[in-house]
């Protein structure tokens, strides 16, 4: 098989499983609660109750013999249409980018589409998302290859200790205590060291506290930083992201290490390594070109469980942080009853660990010979 | 290939390599393993040397132990292994890494797992030449050589006299990366065809799973020889093979002695591989050695009631024996070994002193030494 | 001619390869490629070739272990070929396997007794414990090994003991047919005799039929009756074992003999030497398939496959020709 | 290689040698003695918790609310709140003593976390054995429902399911277990379809041993091991994840204020005096910590401890 076709079988099962979980996600949203619930967040407050009506049936919530809104919100028999027949209603309304008004606290009702309040809030974090996974690559790998060369050694302990210690910290718990650490016991005149809260601090000592004029191109506050040219506000983006990316990354650095030693310690007591050896080359030849390309294979695949992992992470360090991304959105999106902003940010994330893991998986089919697809 | 003749077997008796008094054991949970107790023998410049036991009777233990590559539990606890005389047990890390690089090369069993799988196997090759400047000049001197060789044949295209010019300016000074890649690549290419590999050019650039299982073992041999190494322990190569690729690779084996000047220790269970193509016999059984004969006298004349025993229990493609027959019992455990002769309670002619006294080595006859204490000792 | 207790027809297992947008097949490795054997009641037949040859999975089809594709086999005049699911349970009892790996093939978590045990509670072979536990001590001193190792775990025996288990258990629901699927290749030379004679003194006792997978003709020759050599899925010679040792008819038999080394210096000669690899069952040349890497092929080779010929009495060969390979004439069959 | 068969040649009695060959491994292993100790000594707490607490202890006392009187730790804040006595670890919001309310919160998470690891061990060896044991239909089925939710955060789809269901302890439980079972299934299948590959299943088969004989007394109990690693580590990721929900808001109100005593509650109520009364979230978080550390050291321990590639 092609490559080529791997991929679209892939992006076939891709959508199946997008498909299903939109399924599972309008059952728990839509099907486990009444049919009128599936109004809030296109009614205006002002709409009167034919409006309402003719609403429900174009949601494809109402079927057109529905007599009047009474009958619907009551669920009169013959006025609701059966939960599959909702479901492609439902399908066809969000596809088209529809998802309705935000019930999110600070935004006045029915002013804010859902589709609006994400995509502001999605760069923010992406940018912790992507710091979190840079941050875990860098730290884990090397780690993972010290662990493995020294195994069961001293520097593989310290490994092991800070790996486990690291899953093992509730993050919610470690945000705060860098805070107070930050605040209370590291500062320069009186000011924390570094933010401890929001994308842009206001008080720390070795930010400048600038937003200045920046023009917003991308909404992500890097990239519209770099673009303004304006190198303090870029300067207090990366520094504001310190915090929550160390404590995002914390989890998965612990989880990655642990898989690239156990990986590359079967690696090392592979036949090929002895070969290796007995050839007489030297033992960073032995353990990069022989050992690593092998073992970093298993560690590539779990790349999606990671991002999972981190995706999962920001809603946490998002609220700890007080960062204005779609994580922090989310529990707020959960005491507002913002049903369609959850479902939203459930599928974009699908689509994100999806994808990447089909990224993956091509990669995997590159660095490994025997696969052929 | 080289410019040093053939040695003819037989013809030398200078002594390249010599395991003397070798103990090796492992430390386990369950106990000290002691894999080797006393390992005497000498291989001699280009023979073929075979080193012949059960699965357990230390060949293996024997063949890491001369390469510096035994486990990390594993404790050399007394002998010298004598290489031209220097001792390899006293040898610092890196210079045992440069004698396996140029003087000592093994080739293993069952290539399907000790080539690494997600590398192309001329890369594999390769490497050994790229990786130690030690190699360079004999690059150089290799690739003129060789394009000597193909003036006085045929002439040489205008791209090559302009190479084999330019080459002469290099002789002493160091290669760009770049050239030192193409020389081990043509020098790779050289050795891959003098193992028979059919179409060098192409197999360069597969990958192990690729082959088959006798082209894979001829990429390893290739790897052993590119490097031009002074003995070649060639571990139990023929065992993961089918008899018609065996013979194939026997058959290689045989041709290449006339070429190569290493001497060949080939540690097989095989006593028909053995009588194949070996000089000399090395018979080990519990990790002593218990008789080192000629081939031809060894069979004839087997001393040690283990190699008796053995020669006995081997059925033959060439006569249908009626009765089979067999030693009795199984190889002893070697955290508490039988005492004095470890073979004794397997053998058929113990007496009083077998349990109690370990036999030495002892000469018979010229050239034929048994381990038992029917012979003395 | 003594009675067959298994008769093998022109069977063929195919596995297909799948790949592709749809998981389509792509093609077959066509392990066994119309196959015909048969086993005499009370005899060894040896089947031998070389790794790919499908002479495990002809043991396994035979066993009715998977599916055959097509063909037809028969055991003791049952034709066994399309059985399914239950109707196969009075069949597992009267064929049995011994595997390569006698480490592998036991249950690591089982004690020996439970291993032996646990045929007859299938079969019902034992009523109650007692009886179970006398039959068990009764098949572990049959192959020489004591009641003691009852209590043990497969790890706590060596190499050969192992195997002798798993002859023991093979033998617990009293077969007629025992697949040993290159019982001996895992294990020592020394221990290998021993088991190669317990094997030989319990068919006697037993009155076994054995089929004997090897790919160990020094082995073969010692312990079978007949022999069926195998080459890409087909028998291509067929004899009893003295004719086929003295005076192989097709020529892989004679290159495969030649290329075993004989363990005497004395006898030393020139191994003759078959050029190339065994080509891979997916791929299997058109008319004759050894046709590739024959040195007596000719032009009629490629087109015609060659059906099974008699040459002799009890001597049959898949070839078109009859080969006198000393003066290299060939007559045509 | 020659050293391992050696070492696989010395006597060793039967399934005791290998339970006492477990320990020796585990014995061997400090981080593993240390993780059984914390995994034992919370395990204990559970249970003691309220023989130890006294109802009383639970009673508001507005008077001491958020003091500090434990001389060991100073925390360098000028207008801390001095208890009348002296509090190990302080007060909390409603002025009970925290260590108290710390161990009375311990035996609430392990018990909602061994719910959640036990139920999802279950449907993970009843489906993740069917799968792989069936295989063809039936295990792409079951695989491709397992991918559905690979594609989300766990923790995700958990707020989305509290939020609908309503904030209550069952539904955390139940909430938490839908996004772990998959991970159950698709272990058990692998360790499943390797092990049907093993020549004692095909000996087995050989022998007339039908499926669930062959499934249920030979393939699933030698897949154990890493079921047992895997639980045991994830009874600390359970109780991280179940405390993370508490902490967010995500259980009823008596919980979530920290009322009723929970280790992800406790923080959360502490969260709002962060920079005046830091104990409030430092003891509970560490507490987390610590018997998630306890679990997971266990875990990783036995994880090298059964590894039959390190057992060699």
């Amino acid at each position: 098989m092609k490559l080529y076709e791997y991929v679209l079988r892939r992006l076939a099962l891709l959508v199946f499983v997008l498909l299903a979980l939109a399924a599972l996600i309008f059952y728990i949203t839509r099907g486990l609660l009444p049919p009128a619930y599936a109004l809030t967040q296109y009614v205006t407050p002002r709409m009167t109750s034919a409006e309402r009506l003719i609403l429900a049936q174009n949601l494809g919530v109402a079927t057109s013999s529905c007599p009047s809104y009474a009958a619907f919100a009551t669920s009169a028999k013959g006025c609701i249409v059966p939960l599959w027949g909702q479901f492609f209603g439902w399908l066809k309304t969000v596809l088209s980018g529809n998802w309705g008004y935000t019930v999110l606290p600070g935004y006045v009702a029915g002013t804010e589409t859902t589709w609006n309040v994400f995509w502001v809030r999605f760069p923010y974090t992406a940018e912790l998302a992507i710091g979190g996974t840079i941050l875990t690559i860098a730290i884990a790998i090397p780690l993972g290859i010290v662990s493995a060369t020294h195994a069961n050694k001293a520097p593989d302990h310290a490994s092991r200790v800070v790996a486990i210690s690291g899953y093992s910290i509730p993050q919610f718990w470690f945000g705060y205590i860098l805070q107070v650490v930050f605040v209370l016991y590291v500062a320069l005149n009186g000011r924390g060291l570094l933010p401890v809260g929001g994308p842009l601090p206001t008080s720390c000592a070795i930010c400048f506290a600038n937003p200045g004029s920046v023009v917003t191109r991308t909404g992500f506050p890097v990239i519209d930083a770099i673009l303004s040219g304006n190198f303090p506000y870029f300067w207090d983006s990366i520094v504001g992201l310190i915090l929550p990316t160390v404590t995002l990354a914390l989890t998965t650095i612990g989880a990655l290490t642990r898989i690239l030693r156990s990986s590359m310690v079967d690696a090392l007591h592979q036949d090929y390594i002895l070969l290796a050896r007995s050839k007489g080359l030297r033992d960073r030849v032995v353990v990069y070109r022989h050992a690593l390309r092998n073992a970093l294979l298993p560690a590539i695949t779990i790349a999606g469980l990671i991002l999972a992992f981190l995706l999962g992470g920001v809603v946490v360090i998002e609220y700890v942080f007080d960062f204005p991304g779609v994580g922090q959105a989310a529990v707020l999106a959960s005491t507002s009853f913002d049903l369609n902003f959850l479902e939203l940010y459930v599928l974009v994330t699908a689509v994100i660990i999806v994808l990447t893991n089909l990224v993956v998986d091509v990669l995997y089919a590159k660095l490994d010979p025997r696969i052929r697809y | 290939m080289t410019s040093q003749a053939s040695v003819q077997r037989g013809s030398d008796h200078e002594v390249v390599l010599e395991v003397k008094g070798l103990k090796v054991s492992f430390h386990t949970y369950l106990g000290e393993v002691k894999a080797l107790d006393g390992v005497d023998f000498e291989v001699k410049r280009g023979e073929v040397l075979g080193l012949v036991g059960e699965s357990g009777c230390g060949k293996t233990v024997t063949a890491l132990a001369i390469g510096g590559l035994l486990s990390d539990n594993a404790k050399v606890e007394a002998g010298q292994i004598l290489l031209e005389g220097k001792d390899l047990l006293k040898e610092t890390k890196d210079e045992l890494r440069q004698t396996r690089l140029r003087e000592v090369s093994f080739v293993f069993q069952d290539p399907m797992t000790f080539i690494n799988p997600v590398l192309s196997v001329g890369s594999q090759i390769a490497e050994i030449l790229e990786s130690d400047k030690g190699f360079q000049a004999e690059l150089v001197e290799y690739r003129i050589a060789e394009l000597a060789r193909a003036e006085s044949k045929a002439g040489l295209t205008p791209a090559e006299v302009e190479e084999k010019r330019s080459l002469e300016g290099l002789k002493d000074k160091k290669l760009s990366k770049r050239s030192l890649r193409r020389l081990a690549k043509l020098r790779t290419l050289d050795y891959m065809r003098t193992v028979r590999l059919p179409d060098p050019e192409r197999v360069y650039n597969m990958y192990p799973f690729e082959l088959s299982g006798g082209m894979r073992q001829r990429v390893m041999i290739a790897m052993a020889l590119v490097r031009r190494p002074k003995v070649l322990l060639a571990d139990e190569i023929t065992t993961a093979l089918d008899v018609t690729v065996q013979a194939q690779v026997l058959r290689l084996l045989a041709d290449l002695r006339g070429k190569i000047d290493a001497s060949v220790v080939l540690i097989t269970h095989d006593l028909g591989v053995v009588s194949e193509i070996c000089d000399r016999v090395v018979v080990m059984y519990a990790g002593n050695v218990v008789e080192i004969a000629d081939v031809e006298e060894l069979f004839a004349n087997p001393m040690h009631p283990y190699t008796q025993g053995l020669l006995a229990s081997i059925p033959r493609p060439d006569v249908f024996t009626k009765e089979i027959k067999s030693i009795s019992g199984s190889v002893p455990n070697l955290i508490s070994p039988p005492s004095g002769c470890r073979f004794h309670p397997r053998c058929p002619k113990r007496f009083e002193r077998c349990p109690l006294v370990k036999p030495p080595l002892i000469e018979v006859e010229p050239g034929h030494r048994v381990a038992c204490l029917l012979y003395g000792g | 001619m003594a009675e067959a207790l298994l008769q093998v027809q022109d069977l063929y297992k195919w596995y297909p390869i799948k790949g592709g947008l749809l998981g389509r097949t792509n093609g077959f490795v066509k392990a066994v490629d119309g196959a015909t054997l048969s086993a005499e009641k009370g005899e060894t037949l040896g089947v031998v070739g070389e790794s790919g040859c499908g002479k495990t999975t002809l043991g396994r089809t035979a066993l009715r272990l998977t599916q055959p594709t097509k063909g037809q086999i028969l055991f003791d005049g049952q034709d066994i070929t399309s059985l399914k699911g239950r109707k196969l349970k009075p069949l597992r009892r009267r064929m049995q396997i011994v595997f390569q790996d006698p480490y592998a093939s036991l249950d690591p978590r089982q004690t020996v007794r439970s291993a032996l045990t646990e045929p007859m509670r299938i079969h019902g072979l034992a009523k109650g414990r007692a009886e179970a536990e006398r039959k068990a001590l009764d098949l572990i001193s049959k192959v020489g090994l004591n009641p003691d190792h009852l209590a043990r775990y497969p790890h706590e025996f060596s190499g050969g003991q192992r195997q002798r288990i798993a002859v023991a258990r093979a033998l617990a629901v009293s077969p007629d047919f025992i697949v040993l699927d290159e019982p001996t290749s895992s294990l020592d030379v020394s221990v290998q005799s021993q088991i190669l004679s317990l094997l030989k003194a319990l068919q006697k006792d037993l009155d076994l039929t054995y089929m004997f997978i090897s790919h160990n003709l020094a082995v073969v020759r010692q312990v079978c009756n007949r022999i069926a050599v195998m080459y890409l899925g087909r028998v291509v010679e067929m004899a009893e074992t003295e004719s086929l040792f003295r005076s192989p008819k097709h020529p892989y038999t004679k290159a495969l003999l030649a290329s075993v080394p004989i363990p005497d210096p004395k006898k030393r000669t020139e191994l003759a030497v078959l050029e190339g690899d065994v080509p891979s069952p997916v791929n299997i040349p058109p008319g004759c398939r050894f046709r590739p890497r024959c040195e007596f092929a000719t032009g009629r080779c490629a087109e015609v496959s060659p059906p099974m010929k008699e040459v002799r009495p009890g001597q049959r060969i898949e070839c078109l020709y009859d080969i006198d390979f000393a003066t290299r004439k060939k007559t045509e069959l | 290689m020659e050293s391992k068969a050696g070492a696989e040649e010395a006597p060793k009695s039967g399934a005791m040698a290998d339970l006492r060959y477990s320990l020796h491994l585990m014995s061997r292993n400090k981080l593993v003695l240390a993780g059984s100790v914390l995994a034992a000594g919370t395990i204990l707490v559970a249970l003691l918790a309220h023989v130890i607490v006294p109802a009383s202890a639970t009673v508001d006392d507005r008077a001491i609310r958020i003091c500090w009187n434990n001389s060991l730790i100073n925390w360098h804040i000028p207008s801390i709140n001095v208890c009348p006595r002296p509090l190990p670890l302080g007060t909390d919001a409603y002025g009970r003593n925290l260590l108290l309310m710390i161990i009375l919160a311990v035996p609430l998470d392990l018990s909602i976390a061994l719910e959640i690891v036990a139920s999802a061990v279950v449907i993970g060896l009843v489906f993740g054995s069917i799968a792989g044991y069936a295989g063809g239909i039936v295990d792409e089925a079951i695989l491709r429902v397992t991918d559905i939710f690979f594609a989300v955060p766990g923790i995700l789809l958990a707020i989305v399911l509290m939020t609908v269901l309503g904030r209550t302890i069952p539904n955390l439980t139940l909430a938490v277990l839908i996004t772990w079972w998959p991970l159950y299934v698709r272990l058990i299948r692998s360790q499943v379809l390797s092990e049907k590959e093993r020549p004692y299943v095909e000996a087995l088969r050989a022998m007339g041993a039908g499926r669930f004989r062959i499934l249920f007394r030979h393939v699933v109990p030698n897949s154990i091991y890493p079921l047992i690693v895997q639980s045991t580590l994830d009874i600390g990721s359970v109780i991280l994840t179940v405390s993370t929900l508490v902490f967010l808001g995500f259980a009823p109100s008596n919980i979530a204020t920290g009322q009723t005593p929970e280790l992800g509650s406790l923080t959360s109520q502490g969260s709002q005096y962060i920079f005046s009364a830091p104990w409030l979230i430092i003891f509970p978080g560490l507490t987390i910590l610590i018997i998630s550390l306890g679990f997971n050291l266990l875990g990783d321990g036995l994880r090298d401890v059964f590894d039959p590639r390190l057992r060699r």
